[in-house]
């Protein structure tokens, strides 16, 4: 029945996700969007849209991230869904790791996959496009788990959104930081190992930790 | 209140005081209730029938009294989740999906590894013309069926429903009653509300009435 | 005097008889029995006679050699993005103003149409300036402005998708294509606004066009072409579009008896 | 009674803006932690954030202002108070007219008014500055009224808020490349009166038409 | 369907036709109302009646059939809007702000240009002492109650209640009959949905009834 549990909120995810294929593509154009607002107000030389390319990509998956965030668990509670979770017998850590697994996989994972692509159209070497991708790739997730708690938190709230970013962002940073630092440091030719690990043990932390975090703050806003 | 004290009750309430804000809703509330009854809470608007349901189910937690299933505490007790089923205003289902995938998620949820039943709990339900209309476009009380929907299959002992028949009209009341009435025949319980009276209804030999205002009362007294 | 009256006035009405006749899905579909051959034939003829003057007849540039020639594709298709965009305003303004079932039907048809186009406009351009500037892509105003014309044509596609209810995605869809219509003359204008890489205005311009009358007449040619090409995309799927909606009705259920009892016969 | 109806909406929203008094300050924040998360992602040279600082501010002002939209007919829709609007005698375009007149006074203007502190922090110049407080408090409106139609769109919708960004941004993106492009012209010295000409015919044009284009669509989503 | 000719009908329903998706709800509908008037809507669950009172409101368009008041269309009249109040299932009660404020709000819109009248008001529907309770803390019935307020000082003519007595106790449902009633005497006009017969309210003697039915059974001959 356990594993059970993730699947079935993750199939549920899904299921809305996929409902409308529009909502599929949004957080991936949202991140082109976003990223190309760069190009257009910043003065036009060739040199420094490469020099800031890779920090401006990581933003936007920060804010692509965020902004799907606020929508997690708003409907779920309104519509009264989430009290069901609350008093089944299911594991709601599991429940909820189900849910982020679903969500990351139709946000984070697709701006990840995507990003190389927008990496080109701002000349970034190839050495820095792999670097930039890998750290997406350990990121994203870290950046679901810890947003599903910050979401969690603020769901009962009116004009959640703007707390949830507020308290949500700080949290991003340490991520943001690696993340980027990896591309700027491969830029310059230094080693990027120690960033890695460091985005893998956050990781790796996000994954044990932020289920339970999830679980406790849904039990406690709701009630 | 008649209790046989000798077998143990199945729920047992034992004084429990629910505030909310400043307000004490209710005090010193003591109820036990056994396989095969139905406890029907009646109060004024705002008396607190909505707090004490959830409180039962557990989403409501109040410092002060105990509630007990089977002699243990309901608190995150699964043995106890898993044998309860709580309605209420909000139904719990989502607007995208449609009435067959909502309720198969409900059937998944309360443990069935098989879907085939959900075609059948529609039909009796009288919406399986809905079946596959996404919930938001479904009438009032068509919402308020597929959420009872749930109820056919389920293993659950213990059934809490918050105002059950607002919104349902008189054909979907008796289907209703009629599933209560198996239900209890089946040695379940039901803590229901209802702003009128039910002494005419199916569920009438199986009754208790508990009127909140006499735990209102005790308020002006302390 | 009466007589110039009379002239304008049965133009009047037969314009006002032509729009109300467009107006009704049957008719539509009747006149777009004929009319869908016909443009389609016209593309055919146009494209290919363009195409023949453009790539074996036109002379070769002086500067950029043959590779030039990516031009016969390139300003057809970008001029072609902005003048769906702009019938697709003009019918959502209609459909909204008039509550014109085919308005929304050709505005929700050309949406994918002119998107195709102007990610055509944005390959061929890339392709082009791969060779000239240098490079494929550059963040300038011409460009980037092309590139969020795509983007406008897939939100409204995106819209119109997101709702179940047709009427709702209907409007929704006409009223975010009006809004959207001021990136039109930005980005035709964008070359003079802002110093750009891409070239000003070349044809349509103060004094005639900057080209000799043997490259001028293929891309003219080609042009015209494109357009009878949406023009009859644009035909093929409002026909769809209408049959599907109309399915209920019974002018399409006896279409559909008549065209199964033909098929029997056959 | 006419404008009453102005008065009535803008009064109600500044109430439930106020209710909160976090929320009141929660776009700013917003802005202000966006705007910082670009000097940590990128490579620390001070020269860099000086050139790049206009343009980072503003696309932080077009993303603050996103964010906060997705919730302005959201919760009106839930409740079914949008619905009352609808059928009340009162002018709905003077109505909407005023809740974007509250929202923006405690959005657009807020970041506008906080922005110049943000710029010394970057050390751009105090002539930019002053460029880029004049295009703001110019931009922001109409920021707010073309995204209020926006939001008014997708307010039906599930996971409204990613399409709303999509269908949006890109209409932003002109009063962005206006707005940005008046600072980068005053950087090296050029006129900046074409753009600034232009972000107030923008802004004219928003305050005539969107308060119609948000009632009527209002008037196509809801039924 | 009992008609005078010769008064002009305050609110006339012709040959109105509602479809939801691919569903025709009901047809050829007519109805006029006059002053002192009320209509109860009856039928099942799903056929149709919230769609109907919707349109009457000018909440939904529907194509074909008219709805007219006093000889005018009532689309977009504002003529029409400024004498009509609606309340459906949702309440258009906004949660964060209070009783009294939400009731300031609606006596505002609905034109009152002295809001002193709002304490009096919450004191008549019995719920004085939510006034500063922000209205998420309302329970459900209160909620109602709070909705039900803004019709105490309105100057409409016609109102348009669905399922007015939801969530309401039985003190609560006898206050919302006289207020009703009185709204009748003085030459106002109600239409409304309920599940329950109202044959045995204070309503009763300026009660029709409607039975969507009628209209549904004209769905199989064509
Ligand atoms: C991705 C790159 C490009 C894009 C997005 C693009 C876009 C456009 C657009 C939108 C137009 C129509 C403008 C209007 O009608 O107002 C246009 C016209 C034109 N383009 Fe491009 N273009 C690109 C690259 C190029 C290149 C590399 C060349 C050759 C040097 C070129 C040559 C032309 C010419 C000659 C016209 C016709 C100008 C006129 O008379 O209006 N374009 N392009
Ligand atoms: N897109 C659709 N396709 C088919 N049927 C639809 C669609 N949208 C709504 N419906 C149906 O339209 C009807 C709407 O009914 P409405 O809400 O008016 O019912 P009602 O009489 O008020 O019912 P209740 O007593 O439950 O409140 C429902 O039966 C619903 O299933
Ligand atoms: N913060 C608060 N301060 C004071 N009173 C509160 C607060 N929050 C809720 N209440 C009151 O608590 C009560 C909650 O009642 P509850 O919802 O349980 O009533 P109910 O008996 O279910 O009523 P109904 O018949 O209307 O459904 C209401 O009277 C409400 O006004
Ligand atoms: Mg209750
Ligand atoms: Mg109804």
């Amino acid at each position: 029945m356990a594993q059970n549990t993730f699947y079935l909120f993750a199939r549920r995810e899904w299921q809305l996700l996929f409902r409308n294929t529009s909502a599929l593509v949004q957080p991936l154009c949202f991140f082109i969007i976003i990223a190309l607002m760069f190009p257009l107000s910043l003065p036009a030389e060739n040199e420094l849209l490469t020099r800031i390319g890779g920090g401006v990509i990581w933003v936007s998956a920060v804010l692509a991230t965020l902004l799907g965030l606020e929508s997690m668990f708003r409907s779920d509670y309104h519509d009264g869904a989430l009290e069901q979770w609350l008093i089944s017998p299911r594991s709601l850590p599991l429940a909820m790791l189900g849910k982020v697994f679903a969500h990351w996989s139709c946000t984070g994972l697709l701006l990840a996959l995507f990003a190389p692509l927008l990496c080109m159209t701002f000349r970034i070497p190839p050495d820095q496009i792999w670097v930039l991708f890998l750290g997406l790739m350990l990121g994203t997730p870290s950046l679901s788990l810890i947003g599903a708690i910050g979401a969690a938190l603020t769901v009962t709230l009116h004009r959640g959104g703007v707390l949830l970013a507020i308290i949500i962002l700080p949290l991003f940073i340490p991520i943001l930081i690696f993340g980027a630092g990896m591309v700027t440091q491969q830029a310059i030719g230094g080693s990027t190992a120690s960033q890695l690990y460091a985005l893998a043990a956050i990781l790796v932390l996000a994954l044990t930790l932020s289920p339970f975090a999830i679980a406790a703050a849904l039990r406690t806003t709701i009630n | 209140m008649s209790q046989t004290n000798d077998t143990p009750a199945m729920l047992a309430i034992n004084n429990l005081e629910c505030s909310r804000g400043d307000r004490t809703l209710f005090r010193q509330l003591s109820y036990s209730i056994n396989a095969g009854q139905c406890l029907h809470i009646v109060g004024a608007n705002g008396s607190g029938k909505t707090t004490l349901l959830r409180s039962v189910a557990g989403l409501v937690y109040s410092p002060k009294g105990k509630i007990q299933w089977q002699g243990e505490n309901i608190q995150s007790n699964p043995s106890y989740q898993s044998t309860m089923i709580y309605l209420g205003h909000s139904e719990g289902l989502k607007n995208e999906l449609t009435s067959v995938e909502n309720l198969e998620f409900y059937s998944c949820l309360d443990g069935h590894s098989d879907q085939s039943h959900v075609d059948g709990d529609l039909a009796q339900m009288g919406i399986l013309e809905c079946a596959d209309l996404t919930a938001n476009k479904l009438s009032f009380g068509q919402r308020r069926r597929l959420a009872f929907a749930r109820l056919l299959h389920s293993k659950a002992k213990l059934w809490i429903l918050d105002e059950p028949f607002t919104g349902i009209d008189d054909a979907g009341r008796a289907l209703i009653e009629t599933i209560c009435v198996e239900h209890l025949d089946a040695q379940g319980m039901i803590l229901l509300t209802n702003h009128r009276t039910l002494s005419q209804s199916r569920l009438a030999p199986s009754l208790a009435v508990l009127d909140l205002m006499d735990f209102q009362s005790s308020l002006d007294h302390s | 005097m009466n007589l110039i009256n009379a002239f304008f006035s049965s133009i009047w009405g037969f314009l006002n008889r032509s729009f109300h006749r467009l107006g009704s899905p049957r008719e539509f579909f009747k006149i777009s029995n004929y009319a869908t051959p016909i443009f389609g034939l016209l593309f055919t003829v146009l494209t290919g006679y363009g195409a023949y003057l453009g790539l074996f007849v036109a002379p070769a540039d002086y500067q950029q050699g043959d590779s030039y020639r990516i031009i016969f594709v390139h300003v057809p298709s970008a001029w072609l993005s902005l003048f769906i965009y702009m019938v697709m305003a003009t019918a959502s303004a209609i459909g909204l103003i008039w509550r014109m079932k085919m308005a929304f039907v050709v505005a929700i048809c050309s949406a994918p149409i002119g998107a195709a186009f102007t990610f055509l406009a944005l390959v061929t351009g890339s392709l082009w300036g791969a060779p000239i500037w240098g490079t494929w892509w550059e963040w300038d105003a011409r460009l980037t402005s092309e590139l969020i014309l795509l983007f406008v044509y897939w939100g409204i596609m995106a819209v119109y998708y997101a709702f179940d209810e047709r009427q709702t995605a209907e409007r929704a869809m006409a009223l975010l294509a009006i809004v959207g219509v001021v990136i039109v003359p930005i980005i035709h204008y964008s070359v003079e606004w802002w110093s750009s890489l891409h070239q000003g205005a070349t044809v349509f311009r103060d004094g005639g066009p900057a080209m000799p009358a043997s490259m001028l007449t293929p891309l003219l040619l080609m042009a015209l072409g494109f357009t009878f090409f949406y023009g009859y995309v644009l035909f093929l799927r409002a026909r769809n579009m209408v049959l599907d909606q109309e399915r209920k009705s019974r002018w399409v259920r006896e279409l559909v008896k008549s065209s199964r009892a033909t098929g029997e016969a056959q």
